[in-house]
């Protein structure tokens, strides 16, 4: 999409309006919003996930201060917290894999079609991901179109792709891909081709210049986009829940469970905390290293 | 330091801190209606922050700034009589070239057939007339400029700041703009302000000038002044090569232009000075050669020479005289 | 390097292939007669469902909720956010950095916390959770994203297009109104869309804070359990027709802008 | 017994029941009966919050498809009900999760207020849980003679001793469904579920009781007093099972989109799905174990605080009239509670099959093997939904 000529000094630019209050007059709609909505709720949740549940029906919450509940959950729900960064991990690196090519592709080789095909990668992304879901169990079925086709091919009887790991992790993945492609097709966009030419012109080949120009410079747009990718993997629901099998439960499958089903309000807000710190800490971390304009795609 | 019988726009102790560093450290400063005046000075000293507090952008810290006599310090930008050219000219992509034109004469609320007559003469004095239904973004930047002129000027503003309006030109572009700049004001009699970091600009265009260094006025005065007579050597480099001469008998320094200089092979006569040096670079420059030289001493002249001097066709290498008269230069006793 | 070209073509074929398989599933399942219950297996072509996409009267239903709530939540996330990204962008503020972070962490933050975040605060407020409550979780996880876009786009306009408004005379809200909002629309379309797909598409979210109220993805997250009606189906692909005008339309105006 | 260890054959009956049942637009014909009273409850509800409610109303939640709907022209039970009566019905199909159900009306109960139901229908352990907790009112029986006259099975039920609270709705079979073709033999047994030729293509069911009492009969449990302690070989056997990649989902009534699909070979079902299902598929077939299973039963409720209970009377004593009860029974195919329809439906010859259908109307060879699982002590039920949690969620 076309980059607008900054304003050299956009960043510097002393107030427009004299007054002092006018901004927080703006802004204070929207903070009052989110203190209100966020972080007030994520504040309660702390003492809940201290508390002893008295009565799990009722949901009469007693606070007594209890850290056991992170303890427990930490065991007990280690081999299924490991399992959600393995696979968010690996979707990430999936993503990254397929959208690199794809955002140079649309970078170098798009053209006048630039912005048809940045549209095209997110288009998808506009049918409801339940209905996303829905399609993918009549695609990826043992006697669904792939598989029936792959074993037309030579593929053994007997391979599955529903309820395993594969297809979680190819859900997670797919989800990921529009996160992926814009803010490194958005980072490309801002390498000016005089450097690639500059590059080719100090005769470095295709490949150096991708290693020592290109993806140097994209790597902004890169961090951003794992970041964008990771974090709602690590705490996927749907995926799991329609693609995957009962060995392939996530952290967000299981905090659904200890708070709809098994009532267990604490060790649910335990885990959901423990999940929030780990991807609070992956945020800052970026946002030292590279600020947050990558993550908001601008 | 300030002329009494004034003024369109008059600066008094103007301060404005960003961050704790004072980007405008207490200026005075005053404009005499119909003057064509500049800030010149390099970037980041000041001049841009002190047109956006006399356009009403920003706001000093301290100090007041008058309009034709009234204080304007807390008077928003909409409320005052003055208008801008921005630098990059800030034309409103999503209006055509008459809408921008005539966006301020509508705000002012002029009837229908007034504005319409201001924007049609105004787009006549920059000579776009037959460009009024086009975008900003199909004009050339010499026509962007025009516009932005026309958009300013159509407002009849006490006075014009223009912010480095021909920076973004290439150089022929900007030699015929300066002209129009300068016809332009003579014709609309409005007093212009222009911020610029080009010393050749500021010479030729403006009445009167002011060179700023760090947020501070150097020097005020007619580009010959100013040229001729700086108060410092940093002002003297700033507007031009300049030879620093040490006084033989000590304390006090003597600053010659290089067209001061001339190149020969005999020794100064009476009313000059000169020294012997060799020649250790040659550059044409069109219609002038620049002679480098260096004396006994190691002190480095520059000369500027026409092409029809018979000094014209010196080698490096050659050892010559440099002479001037003795009453030429600026005299710093220090 | 005739081969590296061909195989980052081939990478990037395959990427559109995965991204549209399941698109063109769901276009094609909607022209689908299923014997039973299920719409799962293809059986036969039938413009039936078309004919009476909203046959199904109580997903036509949570598609209407979903509708009215995606509206309602993205013109509130879009005015809260647009409100925000003008503070963030036109104004120098100390506490710019930490507000941004407040903005950024609700959509770096998992779903599933902040559903359980938002229950817990509704349960223990006893706030009758319903329309209402999805509301203000809707409008929530849409504010950032708004208010993030939208700066974006702020930041990228030039600001001295307000300065030079004002310099001719406008006061500092006729200068928004004819400069800044004409501008930014394509931007303030962008969020609009943006929070719309989101809040149409949430899932966990709204499990954890509907109530009784059924929206579109919990309906069919129902409908898994007891029947997949073609129209589930007809309704996608209409949303997928309408959104991909609506992106034509935006890409267009954000290009004569 | 010579049947016993032979699979019930399905399809049950090809003949039409009674109020005829078309394949296709079944379904859509039901969800448009239920689905034109969505807006009722909430428009309901902001009524009952002012006060003053002079019309007969009653708002019903049940599970999609568990009545029979109206359908070429042929009124369904809802419909004859609205006419005979007056009231106004809200009768919603939105019963799909019963767990989901209970935490979106528990914050509400716990707080003294009414929810928008009048009844609904749901599972006899979420029912004993409602009664526990003093969320359930009695029911408006004094009217509905057929009350007591129950099927045997479902008298004095043991998550309603009083008999006071539940109303059975419909009581089914938990039993396995497997596809002839896939598994390539007739299954026997539930090891059949554990045999390794049919890996990953195994699901059983989410509801912890119908999946665990299968199991428990397996190993010679008692599961009408059931404990942990006696649970925890099951347990332990399905997590062993879940471990070796033997199961491949856990499933609610989503297993029907499996088993058609082919993705399950063989699962935990539910008896009345499979005969519906079987007439999409004919391939499928489904036992009740010898062993034993369990027989639940979905009961109606009414929580505490709901207004209308003499419509609710109304309601209870026409779907308990034996021709309505009749016609509900052979739309949906699950055992009936009220003691009679078996004569109604032998009546007719269209629907005289269904009469003779073993898991509509259970023999005594069948009954022999069916138990209901017993109430859970609310800490021994944490301990049961934790253990099963940690291998369906794990």
């Amino acid at each position: 999409m076309n980059v607008s000529r900054r304003s050299p000094r956009a960043e510097a630019r002393p107030p427009l309006h004299r007054q002092a209050w006018l901004p927080w007059l703006l802004l204070t709609p929207g903070l009052i919003w989110l203190l209100l909505w966020f972080v007030l709720p994520l504040a309660q949740l702390l003492p809940v996930s201290l508390s002893e549940n008295a009565d799990r029906f009722r949901m009469t919450l007693v606070f007594r201060g209890r850290i056991a509940n992170y303890a427990e959950v930490m065991t007990q729900y280690a081999p299924v917290l490991a399992r959600s960064l393995a696979y968010a991990a690996a979707s990430t690196a999936l993503a990254a894999l397929i959208a690199y090519p794809l955002a140079w592709v649309i970078r170098f080789r798009g053209g006048r079609w630039k912005g048809l095909l940045l549209a095209l990668v997110v288009l998808p992304f506009f049918t409801s991901s339940m209905v996303r879901a829905i399609a993918w169990t009549t695609l990826l079925g043992d006697d669904g179109p792939l598989l029936s086709t792959l074993r037309a091919l030579g593929l053994p009887p007997g391979t599955r792709l529903l309820n395993t790991a594969v297809a979680v992790v190819g859900g997670l993945t797919y989800n990921a891909l529009p996160f992926m492609v814009l803010p490194i097709t958005l980072s490309l966009e801002r390498i000016p081709t005089e450097l690639l030419d500059a590059a080719r012109d100090l005769q470095a080949g295709p490949w150096i210049v991708f290693r020592r120009v290109v993806l140097p410079l994209s790597a902004p747009g890169l961090a951003a986009g794992i970041v964008l990718s990771l974090i709602p993997a690590a705490g996927d629901v749907v995926n799991a829940q329609f693609l995957g099998g009962p060995n392939n439960r996530m952290i967000g499958n299981v905090v659904q469970s200890l708070i709809l089903v098994q009532r267990q309000l604490p060790r649910g807000a335990a885990l959901a905390l423990v999940l929030m710190a780990l991807m609070t800490a992956t945020v800052l971390v970026h946002v030292r290293r590279h600020g947050s304009s990558d993550l908001t795609l601008s | 330091m300030i002329p009494a019988d004034f003024g369109v726009i008059e600066l008094e102790g103007v301060q404005r801190r960003f961050a704790g560093t004072a980007a405008v450290d207490g200026i005075d400063l005053a404009m005499a209606p119909g003057e064509f005046f500049s800030l010149l000075g390099p970037s980041g000293c000041g001049k841009t922050t002190t047109l956006r507090l006399i356009a009403g952008f920003d706001r000093p810290d301290a100090g007041a700034i008058r309009l034709l006599g009234q204080d304007v310090t807390d008077v928003p930008p909409h409320r005052r009589r003055v208008n801008t050219v921005f630098q990059h000219y800030a034309l409103f992509p999503h209006l055509s070239v008459w809408d921008n034109v005539a966006f301020g004469p509508r705000n002012r609320r002029l009837p229908e057939p007034e504005v319409r007559r201001r924007v049609g003469e105004a787009l006549e004095r920059v000579r776009l007339g037959e460009l009024a239904r086009r975008r900003p973004s199909q004009l050339s930047g010499g026509q962007q400029q025009r516009v932005a002129l026309a958009r300013a000027l159509v407002n009849e503003p006490a006075a014009l700041l223009l912010d480095e309006p021909l920076a973004a030109l290439d150089a022929g572009l900007r030699r015929t703009m300066q002209q129009e700049l300068k016809r332009i004001q003579r014709e609309a009699g409005i007093a212009f302000l222009l911020v610029t970091h080009d010393q050749d600009e500021a010479l030729a265009l403006s009445d009167r000038l002011a060179v700023m260094q760090s947020g501070r006025i150097a020097q005020y005065g007619s580009p010959r002044e100013v040229y001729d007579r700086p108060v410092n050597e940093w002002v003297a480099g700033f507007l031009g090569r300049a030879n620093l001469l040490a006084d033989p008998l000590g304390g006090g320094r003597t600053m010659l232009r290089p067209e001061q200089l001339t190149l020969r092979g005999e020794a100064p006569h009476a009313e000059q000075a000169g020294r012997r040096a060799r020649v250790v670079a040659v550059t044409f420059q069109g219609a002038t050669l620049q002679v480098v030289l260096r004396d006994g001493d190691g002190q480095e002249l520059v000369a500027r020479i026409g092409r029809q001097d018979p000094a014209a066709g010196v080698r490096i290498g050659e050892v010559l005289w440099v002479v001037w008269p003795v009453q030429a230069g600026h005299h710093w006793s220090s | 390097m005739r081969m590296g070209n061909a195989l980052l073509m081939g990478v990037a074929a395959l990427a559109y292939g995965v991204l549209f398989a399941p698109i063109v599933v769901i276009v094609v399942f909607g022209f689908n007669a299923p014997l039973g219950r299920f719409n799962l297996i293809w059986q036969g072509f039938t413009l039936e469902n078309w004919l009476h996409p909203l046959r199904d009267a109580a997903l036509s239903q949570a598609f209407a909720t979903s509708l009215g709530l995606a509206l309602s939540a993205s013109a509130i996330a879009t005015v809260l956010g647009g409100l925000m990204a003008l503070a963030l962008t036109r104004h120098r503020l100390r506490a710019r950095s930490w507000i941004e972070m407040l903005l950024v962490l609700p959509l770096t933050s998992p779903e599933v916390v902040l559903a359980t975040s938002l229950l817990n605060l509704f349960v223990q407020t006893n706030l009758p959770r319903g329309f209402g409550t999805l509301l203000i979780a809707h409008s929530l996880f849409c504010l950032s994203y708004a208010a993030l876009t939208l700066k974006a786009r702020l930041v990228e306009m030039d600001g001295s297009l307000e300065e030079a408004a004002m310099d001719l005379g406008a006061r500092p809200l006729q200068a928004f109104r004819l400069v800044t909002l004409p501008l930014i629309a394509p931007g303030l379309l962008a969020a609009f869309l943006l929070s719309f797909s989101l809040s149409l598409d949430d899932y966990i979210i709204s499990l954890f804070t509907a109530g009784e109220t059924v929206t579109l993805p919990l309906y069919i997250a129902g409908a898994f359990q007891r029947e997949i009606s073609p129209q589930i189906h007809v309704l996608a692909t209409m949303v997928l027709m309408a959104s991909v005008a609506l992106l034509g339309l935006s890409v267009r105006s954000g290009r004569s802008a | 017994m010579p049947r016993q260890a032979q699979p019930v054959p399905a399809p049950l009956s090809r003949e039409e029941p009674l109020p005829s049942l078309g394949r296709r637009r079944f379904l859509r014909q039901a969800v448009l009966a239920g689905g034109a009273a969505a807006l009722g409850p909430a428009l309901l509800a902001a009524c009952r919050s002012g006060g003053g409610d002079r019309k007969r109303r009653l708002v019903i939640s049940n599970w999609p498809l568990y009545i029979d709907p109206t359908k070429d022209g042929v009124p369904g039970t809802v419909d004859r009900f609205r006419k005979q009566t007056g009231i106004e019905v809200s009768y919603s199909e939105d019963q799909n999760d019963s767990v989901a159900f209970f935490a979106k009306i528990q914050p509400v109960l716990a707080a003294g207020r009414p929810i928008v139901q009048d009844l609904f229908v749901t599972p006899y352990w979420l029912a004993e849980r409602l009664i526990r907790l003093g969320w359930a009112d009695p029911l408006p029986l004094d009217g509905v003679a057929n009350a007591s006259r129950l099927i045997p099975s479902l008298r004095k039920p043991s998550w309603d001793p009083s008999g006071r609270f539940t109303l059975p709705w419909q009581s089914g079979i938990t039993g396995i469904a497997y596809n002839i073709e896939a598994t390539g033999r007739p299954l026997t047994s539930v090891d059949d579920l554990f045999d390794p030729r049919l890996k990953g293509k195994v699901g059983f069911l989410t509801e912890m009781r119908d999946t665990m009492g299968m199991l428990m009969l397996a190993d010679g449990k008692d599961i009408t007093r059931p404990s942990y302690a006696a649970a925890e070989p099951s347990f332990a056997r399905l997590e062993q099972a879940k471990k070796d990649g033997q199961i491949r989902a856990f499933t609610g009534n989503d297993y029907q989109d499996d088993l058609l699909a082919g993705n399950f070979a063989a699962c935990v079902a539910w008896s009345g799905d499979v005969a519906q299902l079987a007439l999409e598929q004919p391939k499928l077939r489904f036992l009740v174990p010898p062993t034993g299973t369990t027989l639940w039963a979905d009961v109606m409720v009414m929580p505490k605080g709901a207004p209308h209970r003499q419509e609710a009377a109304e309601w209870l004593k026409f779907v308990y009239d034996p021709a309505t009860a009749a016609r509900i029974a052979a739309a949906v195919k699950y055992i009936s509670p009220v003691a009679g329809v078996q004569e109604v439906l032998a009546r007719t010859p269209a629907t005289a099959a269904l009469a003779r259908n073993p898991l509509m109307f259970p023999d005594r060879e069948m009954e022999a093997r069916l138990r209901v699982f017993g109430p859970l002590a609310s800490g021994e039920e944490a301990r049961f939904d934790e253990r099963f949690a940690s291998i369906t969620e794990g």
